[in-house]
């Protein structure tokens, strides 16, 4: 009789829920950790330093302060505007941070629901948003990115609108993917013989199951979201002046890069150290949620 | 005896994508105009190889795969036509037990939630009687209810499978669907387990449709047998009277393949030449007959139909007639 | 194959549409080509209004869409409204080869380093080098190509100096004023010093992100069965690696490749903008702020269809590769 | 049984995973010997380091895998002493190799032909052509039909049986000593494993090769093997000929998997089967003493506190155990 036997054991150990197994595991990884790292410093300095360096980074100074050389006063000099660079560099690390930010969070949200309900439907509906995807990732977006960036005007809002329209598509066919190969696992035919409906299996079953390469993506995307808001603004048709962001502190940078190669280096080495970190904290993550672990 | 399950002429066909235009240029014939019936409390098998369809059949008959024609009829009611909202309800009644254990459980799903699930979805009882539920069906299939909120991959093959089985039965159904239950487990689990479904169904009162393989799994646990072949049933009748006198030569081949643990018993084995043909493009006639010793003209042109020759057992060869008279030689 | 070559040509000429239709219709949100025009006092106001009619600004985006989709159909491109007196068509076949050799330089420059620097990461994973490759490739995947761009127009221009005290490799541009009629060999020495900064610049981000992919791949197949059977068999480590493991990773790279180009292709913009190279990138970008949406329509078309016949090409490679894939 | 000259004489192996979780004993002090022309099954559940064992035999256990300890005598040498490079020469020349699932054994980009030749090439003095003939004849030899079209195929055009066979025809390609057969029936369907079965028999009748052949399933290796090895977390815990195994079970393991699978002649159906209670242990949680003693109906203190040695029982039948069974002691 079943019942009589003894209740069989699982192994003794504390348990972790999935998550939590995660970050375990996430921990290990050295590159994700010191990008995680070098990210919570830039983001705590971006917001941190305009309390300290108390300068108006939209300010011209008065008089011949045309791109002074770093000293006491400008620690990183001042640009073509005679602005301080140091207070521009701080204001637009939060800028391109946000706009990194949600540009990414935004293309992947739109992604994943047109993923979740292409792949989970099928049929006409898979057929016509898949069309759409691939009709958009053969065009070479980035000129289309910036005749866009032209039209909606130069907010930071019409940016991050600009980066999710061409943005979306990669999230949309990875997430159609995954559902496609989850509505072959037999856990969502399971479900069905429960007679469970298709939207809770589309949102119990199937969402926590993107979530890690979601996650993925996201981390990755805030990463090329910053570059696509360097290179819109770095050609004029991003984040316009005198508001500042790291990409269009570049913009006349070019001119000067003779005579002023610093303005060059700083929002640029920051840029990339940003992108860096966020690939660090993306790979970590990948192998951190990688499901084969977790079967 | 009630039946409580009945098939008639259930045909499930595959379409197979090609040409220009993705249209279907042939079908996999999985099932293919199959008819049995299955009696309240019994365990009936089906049992075949690959490409048998078995599995198909299992499924289709709740409705998990749409038929392609047939008639399902459950408890006296036709089920074949049913929406899959109207099947809801149904599915009460009716459940399904997987075979691979590392599939059929949502990763990201604690244990004790996998096995609520059913409770949830069909409004039965306040929350903390589901969880009660949960706690009584969980010692019932042998797991301490203490792993309530452990997740599956923290549970062996054999304690996974009885999760599965624990969803099953938390609704307390009249029909379970086992597909091959116990062949992704370890020879001393599979005992385990076997046990256990035997165990429920006395206790609960419990209709099975096995599907296996494994034919001393399926002697062991099953009343009657259905063999497959190539998406057609061949030969259904009792356990001792299939595995005593098996008349089909397709069944006699398959039981004489099945390997004994016993050094001493050395067997006259009947094999079987050559492969399983594909069910995209079955032989003409009987489907058995390019691998058949006794093949004839006969089975190229006609398939042989399904007949009873001797109460209850039934046998598709143009050669086996009423009486369990056999007339095949080897030609 | 034949069924689905066919397939393959009738799916691409929907994508092709459709790609044409968006950028059409962004473009012409741009703005009217013909308010600058306006403003130059040399146009006569009825010569606009005659373009205008001609271009089928007198009617809704998708009427002018079609008008203009006949018009290309017919061989009629256009004139270039960016630079008066020469067409569509002249202006961008003086383009497009020099974004030919970039591109083909920079996809068989990325190619040529990163396989083999993928599979050296994959089988010593874990080890030293794969540690650096891992952390170079990261690097070259996260630099923003136009910064990178101005950095190495720093170092090799500013920084670095031949003994006569002209920069190493020239800052821009595409040929030295006065090489124009030059031979062949000197031309292509000219040429050569132009295009070594842009075609690393734009490899780096492909080498980087194609050396993970192709160490991700090698480690999937390296832990495939069939290579411990080609082990059991006694066979050399090489052959193991180079023979049974290289080629089914080269499947998946395929069709990754492939799938990258539109990336190519935006990236080849922007860099051709900071080298002001007068390539097809930099045209698209002038001609569409430049409102000339003759030329920008057709560059971005022609960009399309070179990437759905990449991937077209790719498919096929794929199918040579893998011999699973049978086309009904 | 042939004659008896050893072949292979593992001594106390002893091949350990060290992961990030800790050391795994997948094998842990395994020993057997074969002589030429003998058949040895290795029978045990899944984790029992049976696969392990196999593959440390020809040297090619993956990282984080590795070989600590005893000595593996192939032919009077100590394979673990040998180079990779004279390893290289025993593989597949000396020793072949089949393992479970023959779909994913092969390489899906390479014709059957193209795979099998390679094999010939690498260990045989011969030009293409020879090859490309001794590969039909070794496909006919395995009963292929059509070999000269099936040469050309790729593994996804065959079978799973036609499959199996084309592995069995690389491993046989250059007439090895020792065949080491992992699971190679499994994932078959059974008229089709017993296809396979006769024709391992008679090819090991032929040429005389002894084999090694793994399996979980007994009754396997009743059909096939001279001599039982019942492996049990790393360790055998059974080892003689096979009757006295089938027959005369000394540990509580074999006997308990003997009793506990359904059998095709008794006449009792439908009541519990006498299972074994619980399970294998987890493999970075050994018990201490007797590792089956959780599970084991005779278990007293000294199993619980003691690792039991592979004595003999009867003539030449050993077994790992402090309270061998008995008849009188079965439980009904």
């Amino acid at each position: 009789m079943a019942t009589e036997y003894a209740l069989e054991e699982v192994e003794k150990k504390e348990t972790y829920s999935y998550w939590r197994m995660v970050f375990k595991r996430f921990r290990k990884h050295k590159l994700a950790m010191t990008g995680l790292v070098i990210l919570v410093a830039i983001i705590i300095t971006v917001i941190v330093g305009p309390l300290i360096w108390r300068v108006d980074p939209i300010a011209q100074l008065e008089g011949p302060y045309e791109l002074l050389s770093p000293s006491r006063d400008h620690p990183f000099g001042t640009d073509d505007f005679a602005r301080d660079v140091l207070a521009r560099w701080f204001a637009g690390g939060k800028i391109s941070l946000m706009i990194g930010f949600a540009a990414a969070v935004s293309a992947t949200i739109i992604g994943a629901v047109v993923g979740l309900v292409a792949g989970y439907f099928g049929g006409v509906v898979d057929a016509i948003l898949m069309r759409i995807v691939d009709i958009l990732l053969c065009i070479p977006t980035f000129p289309l990115l910036i005749a866009l960036a032209s039209v909606l005007g130069k907010g930071v809002w019409q940016i991050i609108l600009v980066i999710v329209v061409f943005g979306w598509m990669g999230d949309a066919r990875l997430v159609r993917s995954v559902v496609l190969s989850l509505k072959e696992e037999q856990f969502t035919e399971a479900a069905k013989a429960i007679g469970v409906s298709p939207s809770r299996i589309m949102f119990i079953h199937f969402l926590p199951n993107v979530m890690a390469p979601i996650i993925v993506s996201t981390t990755l995307g805030i990463g090329s979201s910053i570059v696509y808001e360097a290179s819109i603004s770095f050609l004029g048709f991003g984040v316009q002046a005198p508001l500042a962001s790291w990409g269009n502190m570049l913009q006349n940078a070019q001119q000067y890069i003779w005579n002023a190669p610093r303005l060059v280096w700083y929002p640029g080495l920051a840029i990339f150290i940003t992108v860096l970190s966020f690939n660090f904290i993306g790979d970590g993550l990948r192998d951190a949620m990688d499901p084969k672990l977790y079967r | 005896m009630k039946k409580l399950v009945e098939v008639q002429n259930l045909t499930k066909y595959f379409p197979v994508l090609g040409g220009v235009f993705s249209r279907p240029i042939g079908w996999v014939k999985a099932v293919d105009d199959v008819s049995f019936h299955i009696y309240e409390g019994e365990t009936f098998a089906l049992v075949g190889e690959s490409g048998s369809g078995k599995t198909t059949c299992g499924k289709t008959v709740i409705r998990l795969i749409e038929p392609t024609k047939g008639k399902i009829i459950f408890e006296g009611k036709e089920i074949t036509k049913l929406s899959q909202s109207e099947m809801r309800p149904l599915r009460r009644s009716m459940q399904i037990i997987f075979q691979d254990p590392y599939g059929s459980l949502n990763p990201r799903l604690p244990v004790g939630e996998i096995i609520r699930e059913p409770l949830l979805v069909h409004n039965i009882g306040t929350k903390k009687e589901q969880e009660d539920r949960v706690v009584d069906v969980m010692k019932l299939v042998g797991l301490s209810p203490e792993y309530l909120h452990r997740y599956p991959h923290e549970f062996s093959g054999g304690q996974r499978q009885r999760i599965g089985i624990a969803r099953a039965i938390v609704l307390n159904p009249k029909f379970i669907v086992a597909d091959e239950p116990v062949s992704a487990l370890d020879a001393s689990i599979q005992a385990q387990v076997l046990n256990l479904l035997l165990d429920l169904q006395k206790k609960l009162a419990l209709t099975y449709l096995l599907v296996a393989h494994n034919l001393a799994v399926v002697r062991h646990v099953s009343d009657r047998i259905a063999v497959t072949y190539l998406g057609k049933v061949i030969e259904v009748a009792e356990t001792t009277e299939l595995f005593s006198v098996p008349l089909h030569p397709y069944t006699q081949a398959l039981l004489s393949a099945i390997p004994v643990p016993d050094p001493d018993v050395k067997r006259e084995r009947i094999l079987l030449q050559g492969d399983i043909p594909s069910p995209i493009n079955p032989p003409s006639g009987c489907r058995f007959r390019t691998r058949c010793r006794f093949a004839k003209d006969i089975c190229k042109e006609k398939e042989p139909p399904l007949i009873d020759v001797d109460g209850e057992h039934y046998v598709a060869c143009h050669f086996v007639k009423k009486g369990k008279k056999t007339e095949y030689t080897v030609s | 194959m034949r069924n689905y070559l066919i397939r393959r040509t009738l799916q691409s000429i929907p994508i092709i549409l459709g790609a044409m239709l968006v950028s059409f219709i962004i473009l012409s949100l741009v703005s009217d080509p013909f308010a600058a025009m306006m403003e130059n006092p040399k146009v006569k106001l009825a010569d606009i209004e005659r373009l205008r009619k001609a271009w089928g600004f007198d009617l809704p985006v998708y009427l002018r869409f079609f008008k203009w989709f006949g018009s290309v159909l017919t061989g009629n491109w256009g004139p270039s409204l960016l630079y008066p007196g020469y067409s569509a068509r002249e202006i961008i076949f003086r383009a497009l080869p020099i974004t030919l050799q970039v591109m083909g330089l920079q996809f068989i420059f990325s190619l040529i380093v990163s396989i083999p620097l993928g599979i050296i990461s994959a089988i010593k994973q874990y080890s030293k080098t794969d540690y650096t490759l891992t952390f170079f490739s990261f690097f070259g995947m996260s630099m923003p190509t136009f910064w990178f761009g101005l950095m190495m127009m720093l170092l090799f221009s500013v920084y670095l100096k031949r003994p006569s005290g002209a920069s190493l490799l020239p800052p821009g541009g595409i040929i030295t004023p006065g090489m124009e009629s030059a031979p062949f060999l000197a031309r292509l020495g000219d040429r050569i010093q132009y295009l070594i900064l842009p075609v690393i610049v734009l490899s780096l981000n492909s080498i980087g992100s194609w050396v993970r992919y192709m160490r991700s791949f090698m480690l999937e197949v390296l832990h495939q069965d069939y290579l411990r059977t080609a082990r059991a068999k006694g066979l050399p480590e090489r052959r193991v690696i180079y023979k049974h493991a290289l080629r089914n990773a080269l499947i998946p790279i395929v069709t990754l490749i492939a799938l990258s180009l539109p990336t190519i292709v935006s990236g080849a913009s922007i860099t051709e903008f900071v080298f002001n190279i007068p390539g097809m990138g930099q045209l698209i970008l002038n001609a569409e702020l430049k409102n000339d949406y003759p030329t920008a329509m057709i560059a971005l078309t022609l960009s399309t269809v070179l990437v759905v016949i990449a991937n077209f090409v790719a498919d096929i490679v794929y199918s040579f590769i893998d011999p699973r894939i049978r086309y009904a | 049984m042939g004659n008896n000259e050893l072949l292979l004489d593992l001594r106390n192996l002893q091949t350990y995973f060290f992961t990030d979780d800790g050391v795994v004993k997948a094998v842990d002090g395994m020993s057997f010997q074969i002589r030429k022309g003998e058949v040895l099954g290795l029978v045990g559940e899944s984790g029992c380091g049976k696969s392990v064992a196999s593959l440390s035999i020809i040297r090619l256990v993956d990282k984080p895998g590795k070989v600590v300890g005893g000595e593996i005598i192939f032919k009077g040498e100590d394979l673990l002493k040998k180079s990779e490079e004279e390893m290289r020469k025993i593989r597949g020349a000396e020793i072949g190799m089949i393992f479970q699932e023959p779909m994913t054994s092969l390489n899906p980009v390479y014709t059957i032909g193209n795979q099998i030749m390679e094999a010939i090439l690498v260990h045989q003095d011969i030009g293409e052509e020879e090859a490309q003939k001794r590969s039909i004849e070794l496909l006919k030899l395995v009963g292929i039909p059509e070999p000269e079209r099936r040469f050309n195929q790729y593994p996804h055009e065959l079978s799973g049986g036609m499959r199996q066979r084309a592995m069995i025809a690389m491993a046989m390609s250059s007439n090895p000593d020792l065949l080491i057969s992992d699971e190679a029936t499994t994932a078959l369907d059974v008229t089709i494993q017993a296809q396979i079965l006769e024709l391992m028999k008679d090819l090991q009748k032929r040429t005389g090769m002894a084999v090694l052949f793994i399996t979980h399933d007994l009754s396997l290796v009743a059909e096939m093997a001279d001599i039982v090895a019942v492996a049990y977390t790393g360790k055998i815990v059974e080892y003689s000929d096979v009757r006295s195994v089938f027959k005369n079970p000394k540990h509580p393991y074999t006997f308990g998997l003997l009793r506990s699978v359904p059998s095709l002649v008794n006449e009792q159906r439908k009541v519990d089967l006498p299972a074994i209670e619980g399970m294998v242990p987890s493999p970075y949680h050994m018990p201490n003493g007797c590792h089956f003693h959780p599970r084991c109906p005779f278990a007293t203190d000294v199993c619980r506190r003691e690792m039991p040695e592979l004595e003999e029982k009867l003539p030449s039948h050993y077994a790992r155990c402090f309270h061998p069974v008995e008849v009188s002691k079965e439980v009904v």
